[in-house]
């Protein structure tokens, strides 16, 4: 890894990086999932769930990145996970265990179809 | 004479860490840290030994040790039982099921059981005030606990 | 390929009239079916949507519409003309309200901008977010006094409690002379019920890496010290390995960006003392001592860590600061009240639907942080109070919903900003015992250097224990007022000065429940054990002996089919036979 | 330097930039009451923890009350130190420190002398509101200390002297809140910590956490006792501060008086420290200049400097932290035990007294020779050389006990032969005494030649360390001078480091010198105390007729009738001893 030596360096490393997030979202096919997974979420489970997705997706021949990310703030609902289909708004579930993680797959993201436990987003986001 | 009554091997672990941190003063807390991380405690002599190695006095080193709750002088059980006391616990009960850990072990907050393996504590807020009441065993965090419940998660240690 | 194509939300938020949401959902599922849509609409039940006063809320999600105080005879109207024909309803519009046009979402996300959006692992995602552009800029500018005055003109100040301005703390130590100085960041987060810091840590661990670089060019130090709690093993860790990849990509080590700056950061930490919040007792912790405060001034931007110039920031102010840098003074001090700008994070807890982190712009209400962002209160209960600043806060209550939230209106509402512990208290909490749990708190967390601090809180938790024993007196009232007012006045550091507040606060806003203690010896919320007794009514009792089973100190008399007796000087009002009563023959009077 | 303006209760006042709001409410004759704050100014001796807020005052602007002990004055600071919310939180504070501190003022040690119990008088607390739990202690009792920490107020003053002043690191504060407390390690006996005996802690204490042990009543007893011949005798620095007990002004030479009282008390032989000091001079002087001798011949297994011995709780001090330099100091036992060591042998066979009934007793200004004299190496078959040591404080006590209206006693003479002394001895009191005295005796000796002036001003004063060299007819000697522990540690560790060029060096390890012992009345922090008893000292000095301790005849003819010579098989087996490692010793313990 080399390091940055210039804001210029680094405004080319943000495009790059900028770049490769808008493919990801533009393309036809990739599930992205992320999994809160600070404190309160792990404590709920989120890790067992996190490798449960990916196992699953892969098993289940979905193409999907599932990462983690820090607090949504929804620390009633944990574990939480965002799921963005190809094309589509993000949208945020809360009470995910296996049980409802396998619903999410099975009815959500192969079917398009809803499943209980969605949260609306309530803040706003600063623009970038 | 003040005499230290410690297995080398414990002793050469400590003077390691002692080590890690260039034996010095300013480290008192990072040494104290990993030195209960690996001996699990830190009893009278392993206090003295830290105190020569950093070449300050055992006083002090008792004082630091004394003032931080998460410094400890008594070996904690095999699973150590924390209870938080966050107020977002409290409100939510955490008191009861802290008296109902104390009935069910027959032991008190500071204590640990006769057979060594449960040693009941509070904690100030772990954070996760969303499952609350919280009480962690070890490092699992058990959420939404209710007193009748506590049976169920000291069956796991059973 | 899946035949569903629109999804129709509807608001499921308990605060929102529930039932009316129920009758929203069926109708509106009904009429999908009527119009024979049910293969490709979906109609679902959500959380809270926030906007609990506009309620009930129908959110189309194809093209991110909201429809605000929807009625079942609107959804007729809906699923013709927008789902069908793709022509919105603009009367029902939440855009169509002008005041909630500017803030259609109650909560701003600027510290907590990256939290649960990228993985805090992954500097490249920060990088996405603008990440270490701030300092960037900052290190091209070569203008330390200019990064200064950006900060100062934003008008932020300290999110830790104290609420002093960060721009002028910098200048202060910017302007103290030394070989060293030191920037160091508190992240001993120690308010029970309070888990703000933690989140940032743990969920965007660069943007407070980025930050303490900024300061340290904007005061002239290359060292950076982070002081967190051992109790947070995961915020350690992501931190640890952020500050490894910035080390990486050359954000922290020499020559920064080739700026020439070199700045790196350091890992010290906490081991369970609230005390250590405090900038001086912070120091002396990580000086390796008891950590005890010291008088000031000297204050560390003078003389600090090793005795050197030392910038002491929460982890929440530093957050802001990348922010600031990159969007410039003037956008963040748009946000916010006149004295307090921009936003705050808070730990939103016990008593409330929606316990979580929120981040909201300052100046909101509180009734619209519990009622719309909470979503109520839990179980349906009556709302009583809200305690913010954890032991060194107070507790607000009915008349101070409407208030707008700044670090000022809080403190002469009897409470303070504190850390952002926001915890929510219904009609079962007895004001007497909230105020003894947070006075026990601070006996146990006083450092025991001062007299006041020392003695003085024992002595007032004392004097609230005999209150909550039924044994308290109209003089002792008398004794806890004086004694807080002294405690306050003499106390050496932040916490003694504060540790009363709980106690003023709910003597000036729950006098009766006071009153109600010492005279009458009765406790309306019925949690002072010694004030309440239960009373079998031997109308009901069937005698079934389920109750006399079950007390587990034998207080319980009474013969098979006969009605049962609770011996009163037995029963330790542990409330078990009360459970246990399939009758509803147990009361508490 | 900078001056500031301020108003204080209405005065204005110019202050130095930096005072404090105490200080220069001093000025102008404004008292603000304080508790920990503590300093011997001049020493570097100063507690300022700001932490018993009686001090407390208003400053206008500020929202709460501020310690004057700790707030420097500003320009245009405007300060209250008695208005009505001054005065309330500060008999507040007042009150809440005495609801935890037991009221048992009848008995306790410290009554008429209790900072604590002053303040309460002063602010005219008559009552206290504020009722609770008490915080409770193990009382501690060691040799010289005794420890009733439930009448600790946390002033934090002991553990200063201890830490900061002394470094001997017996003591921290330990726990927090209100369980917090002033302890050694663990909470253990002040007995098995590195404490030394110097009494500083004492001395320091505003109340009766730290107190003497009380050895008046064997006192009693023992002269009741017509099987015993009571000894007595009385170190240089009790003569120039027990009459600050009875009322007279600090520096009053009591000499005469303390002899009277002491023989009206009972003793059957009233001696002096003295005497014993002048042979300590005569057997340390003998053992420098022979190591000094073998040095300049060359022997390389001689080790310099050579450091004084007679002060007990330096001697404890370096045997638990320099260990492994044992044989640097002198081996000359200390004045008290030379005393006793020739009391019970030369003495008793002279009158004809077994020792087994000869009881010795010694007026100390120090804590630390209560230890000493306990010493197992410092008795014969369990009977020890010196039996019981009183303070300067205790012999005030006792001749309270006993009628005796100190005032108006006619002064009296030692008896003979052990009451004999020089000026050379009276010095050993003040800081640089004994390196002085040895010096007269030691340069006459070794040059062969008279000094023409006995006073080495050069050695004298209260800096922390002071060095001079001494030209011994052509040969310069080093001398370094250290009083106070830490002070000590410095000059020790240049040793340890082979930087040192002392030739000898002189350790006490009070502040000032025996005159600031641990048992002496107590100063409270009054530096014109410790000064004028140190102009005393070398007044008695210059008033002496022989002022070199090898011309005192009675020490000349112990020689001759019972010694020999200095250093001598004799004096070996009497008047020498040897050290112990006290430091810690790993046990390995599988």
């Amino acid at each position: 890894m080399s390091k940055v030596k210039s804001l210029e360096d680094l405004k080319k490393l943000r495009e790059e990086m900028e770049s490769k997030l808008v493919e990801r979202n533009n393309s036809s096919n990739l599930v992205q999932i992320k999994v809160a997974m600070a404190t309160c979420g792990i404590a709920s489970g989120a890790k067992d769930l996190m490798e449960f997705l990916i196992d699953e997706l892969d098993k289940r021949n979905i193409e999907a990145v599932v990462t983690q990310t820090g607090c949504m703030g929804y620390c009633y609902a944990e574990p939480t996970i965002e799921v963005t289909l190809p094309n589509k708004a993000p949208i945020v579930f809360g009470y995910v265990n296996l049980k409802k993680g396998d619903e999410i797959i099975e009815k959500y993201i192969k079917n398009n179809e809803l499943v209980d436990g969605i949260i609306p987003v309530n803040y706003e986001s600063i623009e970038k | 004479m003040v005499s230290i009554k410690l297995s080398e091997n414990k002793i050469n672990q400590i003077k390691d860490i002692c080590k890690s941190f260039n034996n010095e003063k300013g480290e008192l807390i990072n040494v104290l840290h990993k030195t209960q991380s690996t001996l699990g405690y830190l009893p009278a002599e392993v206090q003295e030994v830290v105190a020569r190695e950093l070449n300050t006095s055992t006083a002090h080193v008792y004082g630091v040790v004394t003032f931080y709750s998460f410094f400890t002088m008594i070996p904690k059980g095999e699973f150590p039982i924390s209870i938080c006391m966050g107020t977002a616990c409290y409100v939510r009960g955490a008191e009861k099921v802290l008296d109902e850990f104390k009935r069910e072990l027959k032991i008190t907050v500071g204590e640990t059981t006769a057979d060594g393996k449960f040693s009941l504590s509070c904690l100030r807020c772990v954070g996760a005030c969303g499952l609350a009441p919280v009480v962690m065993v070890g490092d699992k965090v058990y959420g939404r606990v209710a007193p009748d419940g506590i049976k169920e998660i000291l069956n796991d240690y059973k | 390929m899946a035949k569903i194509k629109k999804h129709l939300l509807v608001c499921g938020g308990t605060s929102c009239n529930a039932l009316q949401n129920e009758v929203i959902a069926s109708n509106l599922k009904e009429t999908i079916r009527e119009k024979g849509l049910n293969e490709e609409v979906q109609v679902m039940m959500t959380g809270c949507f926030g906007l609990c006063e506009k309620g009930p809320i129908v959110k189309v999600l194809h093209d991110n519409t909201i429809y605000i105080g929807v009625k079942p005879e609107d959804l007729k109207e809906i699923v013709e003309e927008h789902i069908i024909n793709g022509n919105k309803v603009t009367r029902l519009l939440l855009d169509s309200d002008p005041n909630l046009k500017v803030h259609s979402k109650k909560q701003l996300r600027i510290a907590l901008r990256n939290c649960g959006f990228i993985d805090p692992e992954n500097i490249n995602e920060y990088f996405a977010c603008d990440g270490y552009l701030a300092l960037g800029k900052v290190l091209e500018s070569k203008d330390p006094q200019k990064t200064i005055d950006i900060i100062k003109k934003s008008g932020l100040r300290g999110r830790g409690g104290g609420g002093f301005p960060t721009g002028l703390k910098w200048e202060i130590t910017s302007k103290s002379q030394a070989d060293q100085k030191y920037v160091v960041c508190n992240a001993d987060e120690g308010d029970p019920g309070a888990f703000m810091d933690r989140s940032i840590l743990e969920g965007d661990p660069h943007s407070v890496i980025e930050a303490m670089a900024i300061a340290g060019y904007a005061i002239g130090a290359t060292k950076g010290l982070v002081y967190i709690r051992a109790e947070y093993p995961l915020a350690i860790e992501r931190l640890k390995t952020a500050i490894n990849q910035s080390r990486e990509f050359g954000f922290l080590g020499t020559d920064i960006m080739g700026s020439g700056f070199d700045f790196d950061i350091e890992l010290r930490y906490g081991a369970g003392a609230f005390v250590c919040g405090e900038e001086t007792a912070l120091i002396h912790s990580m000086e390796g001592n008891r950590g005890e405060p010291t008088f000031k001034p000297p204050f560390p931007s003078v003389s600090g860590y090793l005795g050197k110039p030392t910038n002491v920031n929460n982890v929440e102010t530093f957050a802001n600061i990348p922010v600031i840098i990159n969007k410039g003074a003037e956008w963040f001090a748009a946000i916010g009240t006149e004295k307090s700008k921009g936003t705050k994070v808070f730990a939103l807890a016990g008593k409330i639907n929606n316990v979580g982190l929120i981040e909201v712009p300052m100046g909101i209400t509180l009734r619209e942080i519990i009622y719309e962002i909470g979503g109520g209160i839990k179980d349906g209960k009556k709302f009583k109070a809200v305690q913010t600043g954890g032991p060194s806060g107070g507790c607000l209550t009915e008349v101070h919903l409407d208030t707008p939230i700044d670090y000022d209106n809080l403190i002469a509402a009897g409470s303070m900003m504190g850390s952002g512990g926001m915890i929510v208290m219904d009609e079962d909490d007895c004001m007497v015992s909230i105020a003894k749990y947070y006075l026990d708190f601070t006996v146990e967390e006083s450092c025991g250097k001062c007299t006041p601090c020392r003695i003085g809180n024992k002595r007032l938790y004392e004097i609230l224990e005999k209150i909550t024993l039924g044994k308290g007196t109209l003089e002792d009232l008398d004794k806890l007022k004086n004694l807080s007012h002294v405690i306050k006045d003499t106390s050496l550091c932040g916490l003694g000065q504060t540790s009363p507040n709980p106690v003023l606060s709910t003597l000036e806003n729950f006098w009766d429940e006071y009153i109600e203690h010492v005279t009458v010896k009765k406790c309306r919320s019925n949690q002072c054990k010694a004030l309440m007794q239960y009373i079998i009514d031997p109308e009901q009792c069937v005698g079934c002996t389920a109750c006399a089973r079950n007390c587990p100190v034998n207080a319980i008399t009474g013969e098979r089919k006969l009605a049962h007796l609770i011996n009163q000087d037995i029963c330790i009002k542990c409330g078990a036979c009360m459970e246990k009563c399939k009758f509803n023959a147990i009361s508490i009077k | 330097m900078e001056m500031i303006k301020l108003t204080i209760d209405n005065k204005v006042v110019e202050a130095e930039k930096g005072t404090t709001v105490l200080k220069a409410a001093r000025k102008i004759g404004i008292e603000i009451p304080t508790l920990c704050y503590f300093e011997l100014k001049g020493m570097n001796i100063e507690n300022k923890p700001g932490g018993c807020r009686i001090c407390v005052v208003e400053i206008a602007g500020r929202k709460n009350l501020a310690p004057a002990c700790a707030t420097e004055v500003m320009e245009g600071m405007v300060v209250h130190t008695h208005n009505i919310r001054v005065l309330n939180a500060r008999r507040t504070v007042l009150e809440l420190m005495l609801s935890d501190h037991p009221t048992d003022c009848l008995v306790c040690a410290k009554a008429g002398n209790c900072e604590l119990q002053s303040m309460a008088q002063q602010l005219g607390v008559r009552e206290i509101p504020y009722q609770g739990e008490q915080s409770t202690y193990r009382k501690d009792t060691s040799p010289s200390i005794i420890r009733d920490v439930d009448k600790c107020i946390m002033c934090r003053r002991c553990e200063m002297m201890c830490n900061d002043i002394q470094t001997v690191g017996a003591l921290s504060a330990v726990n927090r809140g209100f369980t917090s407390v002033v302890a050694p390690a663990f909470e253990m006996n002040l007995e098995k910590s590195p404490c030394t005996y110097c009494g500083q802690c004492v001395s320091v204490c505003p109340t009766g956490a730290l107190t003497e042990v009380d050895h008046t009543r064997y006192i009693i007893n023992a002269l009741a006792d017509p099987t015993k011949t009571v000894v007595v005798q009385t170190a240089p620095a009790v003569r120039v501060a027990l009459g600050e007990e009875f009322g007279m002004e600090p520096g009053q030479i009591v000499t005469g008086k303390m002899a009277a009282a002491l023989r009206q008390l009972g003793f059957k032989y009233v001696f002096d420290t003295d005497f014993a000091a002048d042979l300590t001079i005569m057997e340390e002087g003998t053992e420098l200049l022979g190591r000094l001798s073998k040095h300049l011949a060359g022997d390389t297994t001689v080790k310099l400097p050579i450091l004084t011995s007679c002060c007990p709780g330096w001697v404890n001090f370096f045997e638990h932290n320099f260990s492994d330099m044992l044989d640097i100091p002198s081996t000359a036992k200390s004045p008290q035990q030379m005393f006793g060591a020739i009391a019970k042998s030369y003495f008793a066979d002279k009158i004809g007294v077994d020792r087994k009934n000869m009881v010795v007793v010694s007026i100390m200004p120090c804590l630390a020779k209560k230890y000493e004299c306990q010493r197992d190496e410092f008795k014969k078959d369990g009977n020890p050389d010196v039996d019981f040591s009183l303070s300067t404080r205790e012999l005030a006590h006792l001749i309270k006990q006993s009628n005796i209206d100190f005032n108006t006693l006619e002064d009296e003479d030692f008896d003979h032969p052990l009451g004999e002394s020089t000026g050379a001895s009276v010095i050993f009191g003040a800081t640089g005494g004994v390196i002085e005295a040895a010096c007269r005796t030691a340069y006459e000796v070794f040059t062969g030649k008279k000094l023409d002036k006995v006073d080495f001003t050069e050695l004298r004063g209260l800096e922390n360390i002071r060095q001079a060299t001494i030209d011994f007819d052509g040969l310069p000697i080093n001398i370094g001078i250290a009083h106070g522990l830490g002070n000590a540690r410095k000059l020790l560790e240049d040793v340890r480091a082979g930087k040192s060029k002392f030739h000898a060096i002189e350790i006490m390890a009070c502040p000032g010198g025996c005159i600031g012992g641990g048992g002496q009345p107590y100063h409270h922090g009054d530096i014109e105390i410790l000064k004028k008893r140190s102009e005393a000292i070398y007044q008695e000095d210059a008033g002496k007729p022989i002022r070199k301790s090898h011309e005192n005849p009675d020490i000349i003819k112990l020689y001759e009738e019972f010694l020999g010579k200095p250093c001598g098989a004799v004096s070996h087996h009497l008047l020498h001893t040897h050290y112990f490692d006290k430091s810690e010793e790993v046990i390995i313990n599988d």
